[in-house]
């Protein structure tokens, strides 16, 4: 009865057809060009609402929290969302919000849609998530404060993302057959004629990951003290 | 404290008291077998442990651990101190109602239970594993004191599943057009991390187990995705659904982290190939050199695109290197253990170590990235690392050119 | 009770219930990372420790306790079920208080404490440790249920550590009449054992780390011998002293023990090779096969005499024979992990497996073994095992030929 | 200071010479040469003392336990001292005495004096030591009731032990060089002809090792038990 099933790609008796509603209530994702995302809509109004009994004891009432994790809204201008680019980002400094490094909404909207709330994930309805991203671009002054967005007019919201234009794949790790973007020598001798110091731990770090001895096996030559018998000799 | 052994003294030192003297343990009876079914390591050993970077994020549930490699041997990390890297806590789930869905453009969406994975052909392969974000904190300038903050998001395990190959073929996958999988955990954050196909059915698994049992909790049981090569963030844990398509996805963690910041201000997208590193562990920042005279130099070496070649030492500062000698096996996408002689004669001394893969790729020095990337990437430093030593032994993190 | 993946029921199914509601982990925050500094198995695991074979020793600090080979992947064994022998209790000694000794044929004995030793050029390696009694319960008869009993005192690590030629040169050894060392632990039993001087100078090592830390307590915590390729006893725990000499020393555990006996009344003594040898894990003695259709049946091969080079798996009780898929890496007195595909149509069958060394030496069966050697050997019993499958799909222990 | 010095088997600053009083204290290895062998003697009688006193509660008080470890005693006969090899050892089963066994009288003074008694090793006395085996010796009827076993006799009485003769070396397990005792070919088809269940695990052992399915992993082709849904389909 088995013969030949030992072939390729055939293995009898094991795993079982999926079902539409097994796959329907697991295939959640949403892709940039919105595959995925389900019909439906949310204003900025119902927005506010949920944002206020959800999510702004974590993200701040204006999504500006830097307390439980980096601000959502912020950092972004009129002028960056007509070109598509984040001009912040070219000179700021480490500080980025949500919005200033958003290039797809379905990336927002999907996020949202899997894993917030943080302590309860999945639990918004899907006009909830309309509501919230509506909310959130609202804040970022990238839709009106009547806004409703929805499956059919999201496609025209990309279009206003500020930072839309600003990613690139054209570097050399994703594709494994890429060229790598730094080079260094395997040189062996006479390398550096003159070693500068760049950097070294500021004064005020020294203490900031605690008792660093502690952190160390207390025999063997990587320890964190000296032995008791002194410096070296 | 502990003794080092002393020079013979004058002839009046008749020996040490822990030789003379008898220990206990010589003298009686120990503790019988299965004493502990599942044992644990000794007492002496409860500084190494893995450890958050105070400071580094603000919840610890959205967080890393890392592991302390400045105490590590050889090139496995032991599955208690795998370093941990969660985006909304971690579970112990159970595998008896995990399931696996493999759908999208296949020709036979399926679900596996586990004991159907684990009835699948399996290959047993060792993998390093490390964060994008590591050595992250170093870009700018020196940060962090410590091996196990500097370079801890790494770890290297035997890992034993079934390739995703075996499991997109058995869905009858569409090989014209299915371009890419989405992968994605069952946990809160249901994480979702893009592959490119031809990675996908190169050398990714679906793994049950890490060093010889099931994966740990924090580590994604009862199944993970292993991807050599690429970073931490995509080896999706508590791993429930791969989706087969003809685009990326842009997820949270491909858009809004793990992208690249570069001068120029655009994100590099889809950056996720861990290039060649290596690290000095032993002797490494925190620690203080016991002795002048004789040392073995030691630490780890690793390239996510293929195996390491060679791995070349220098202890002041760059000017001259040494080639060091390199640990069995050589594996691709795997840590590799290097060691080299060292006679400290007291004097201030800068160690580097510098890594080259089978691709003829060097380790670059921090200032060349810097050249090229900036210092707000973020992710992928992957530049030679500094340990000073000073007169007194304390050897510190620094960066030199 | 798990559930099994069923075929597509009628198209009143709508699906299962673990993937149609979501679980609690997919909807909720779970723990933060270093909630475990040093983290340990899934409570699901449980099952899976190392167990004493109950009448096989009478107390239990002199005694062993079984790896559970049934349930481990891969090579690595975690440290945690790493099989273990006591011959007088393990202790957790204070390394800062160890000192090894190194004396005898040498032109300066010298006293290593942990601080020097581990200062030393050291070597990471993988290698198998396998008790010489493993399967000496099955020379006569089957006697024990389960593979973890058959097989059990075997394990395999990743050990770092200094090479003893390294120490012995250091120290100045005898190199004209030195033939042999003497390796002494510092437990109650101060367990001795001679080896060979062509031995200690090729791949023996004072080792201080397993799996990437430091030896656990019952392994020998601080420093062990390793002695690849010779059986278990030989690889001194709680290492004190090494002393070279020009005679073996026929200790009590070479004379008494760990001889073997054969059919003419004469015991060979030092015997210490653990020829080649291999067994299926999964499926194995005590488990039931779920169900028809497709297995990975999968197993463990060694040699004590170097590389694994090829096994051969039967599934009607050495009538056939085919070559399973060996994993990497391929390392010298190291475990090697075999998976072959398997389609069990739901008749009785018998399982062996048949491993070929870099020598060329092949595995020998029971009746071969019993041939020549008798059955009162205890020792080395390195024959073909054959696990019974039933219509059942249980699984049993029996012999064959 | 240091130019040099890494070269083989130099390693400045690690290790140190060990004394002679350190090395005296951890030396306690005895050879059949007997080098290593201290000065001292000891008595039957004396050795009884000591046996009954701290040994007999596991050994028996005749070495004939087999309680708390195999006998020590028993098996061997004035033919086997005559002839240096312990006959029944051609003939028996497994269980063997220490006696039948020992064909170094060196292996037992060492063994007793580095651990016995089990508890407290190393606690006899060297006069104890040689009183013991001498008592063991006697118990096994290879020296009289009045005899004292010395560093000076005990080369005499080892040409007395029944199994001195009972050795061999001359094997494939401890030469690397050596060739294998035991050959099998590697067939691949047709090999067996008619295969043979030769043994199966008894009846009376089936329960003991416990419960099997407990010492199983609950999930995969591994399990101890079926799963709920019942036998191969
Ligand atoms: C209990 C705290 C908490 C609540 C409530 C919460 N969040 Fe979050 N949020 C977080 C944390 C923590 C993260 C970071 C998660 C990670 O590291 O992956 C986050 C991440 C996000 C991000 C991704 C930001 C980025 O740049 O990666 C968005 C968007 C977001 N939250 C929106 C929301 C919305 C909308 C709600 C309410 C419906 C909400 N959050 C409720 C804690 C919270
Ligand atoms: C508390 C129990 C106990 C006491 C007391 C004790 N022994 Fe033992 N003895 C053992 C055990 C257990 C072993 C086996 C140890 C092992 O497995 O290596 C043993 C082993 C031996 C052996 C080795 C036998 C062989 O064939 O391997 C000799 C000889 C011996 N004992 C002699 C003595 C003498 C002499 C004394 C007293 C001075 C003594 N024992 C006291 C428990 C004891
Ligand atoms: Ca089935
Ligand atoms: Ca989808
Ligand atoms: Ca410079
Ligand atoms: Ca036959
Ligand atoms: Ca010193
Ligand atoms: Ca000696
Ligand atoms: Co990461
Ligand atoms: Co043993």
């Amino acid at each position: 009865a088995y013969a030949g099933m030992t072939t390729a790609g055939q293995y009898p008796g094991i795993g079982r057809t999926a079902t539409p509603a097994e796959i329907a209530a697991w295939d959640i994702d949403v892709r940039p060009d919105f595959k995925g995302l389900p019909p439906g809509s949310g204003s900025v109004a119902k927005g506010q609402e949920v944002w206020e009994a959800k999510c702004a004891s974590c993200h701040g009432t204006f999504g500006e929290s830097n307390e439980v994790f980096q601000p959502i809204v912020g950092g972004t201008t009129a002028a960056d969302i007509k070109a598509g680019r984040v001009k912040s980002l070219v000179t700021g400094g480490e500080a980025r919000t949500t919005l200033m490094k958003l290039s797809t909404i379905s990336t927002l909207w999907d996020y949202i849609n899997r894993a917030m709330p943080w302590t309860a994930p999945k639990s918004l309805t899907t006009e909830e998530v309309y509501a919230v991203v509506a909310y959130i671009l609202n804040l970022g002054d990238i839709v009106p404060a009547d806004f409703v967005l929805s499956d059919k007019n999201i496609a025209d919201v990309q279009q206003k993302l500020p930072n839309r234009n600003g990613v690139s794949r054209a570097h050399g790790l994703w594709d494994l057959k890429a060229t790598p973007d730094v080079k260094n020598t395997a040189c062996m001798s006479r390398c550096e004629t003159d070693v500068t110091l760049a950097s070294a731990l500021p004064e005020y770090a020294r203490d900031s990951h605690g008792d660093l001895a502690a952190q160390q096996r207390a025999i063997g030559p990587g320890r964190g003290e000296p032995p008791a018998n002194g410096t070296p000799k | 404290g502990t003794a080092i052994a002393q020079p013979l003294r004058g002839s009046d030192f008749k020996g040490e008291s822990e030789i003379l003297e008898l220990p206990e343990h010589t003298k009686g009876l120990g503790q019988p077998v299965a004493a502990r079914g599942y044992g644990s390591p000794s007492q002496f050993e409860q500084n190494l442990q893995r450890r958050e970077s105070p400071g580094l994020t603000r919840v610890s549930a959205a967080s890393v651990s890392f592991a302390p490699l400045q105490a590590l041997f050889g090139i496995i990390t032991p599955n208690g101190l795998h370093f941990e890297r969660h985006h909304q806590g971690w579970w112990d789930i159970d595998p008896s109602k995990h399931r696996l869905m493999v759908m999208g453009m296949v020709k036979q969406p399926k679900v596996y239970t586990m004991d159907d994975l684990m009835r699948l052909p399996s290959v047993s392969r060792m993998h390093f594993i490390e964060c994008g974000a590591n050595t992250g904190m170093e870009w700018g300038n020196v940060a962090v004191p410590t091996v196990q903050y500097t370079h801890g998001m790494l770890s290297c395990c035997e890992y034993t599943g079934v390739l995703l190959s075996t499991l997109l073929d058995d869905c009858g996958f569409d090989r014209k057009n299915g371009k890419f999988i989405l992968a994605e955990g069952a946990d809160g954050s249901s994480m979702t991390r893009t592959i490119s196909m031809d990675r996908a059915l190169d050398d990714v698994m679906v793994a049950w187990a890490m060093n010889g049992e099931m994966l740990r909790p924090e580590n994604g049981y009862p199944i993970r995705l292993v991807a050599p090569g690429l970073q931490g963030v995509s080896w999706v844990k508590w791993l429930r659904r791969i989706e087969v398509g003809d685009q990326p996805w842009a997820t949270k963690d491909e858009t809004l982290h793990y992208v690249d910041l570069m001068p120029d201000g655009v994100h590099r997208q889809y950056s996720s190939i861990q290039e060649c590193k290596s690290v000095i562990t032993t002797p490494s920042g925190g620690q203080t050199i016991l002795d002048k005279g004789f040392h073995n130099v030691t630490g780890l070496a690793w390239s996510g695109r293929g195996r390491i070649k060679r791995v070349d030492v220098s202890f002041d500062g760059g000017r001259n290197w040494r080639t060091a000698r390199l640990e069995n096996p050589e594996m691709p996408k795997c840590l590799r253990r290097f060691n080299i002689d060292w006679v400290w004669n007291g004097a201030p001394a800068i160690l580097q170590s510098r890594a080259i893969d089978e691709t003829g790729y060097v380790q670059p020095k921090i200032n060349q990235l810097r050249a090229v990337r900036g210092s707000r990437s973020i992710y992928h430093n992957n530049a030679i690392q500094s340990w000073k030593v000073a007169e007194t032994g304390e050897v510190s993190n620094v960066q030199v050119y």
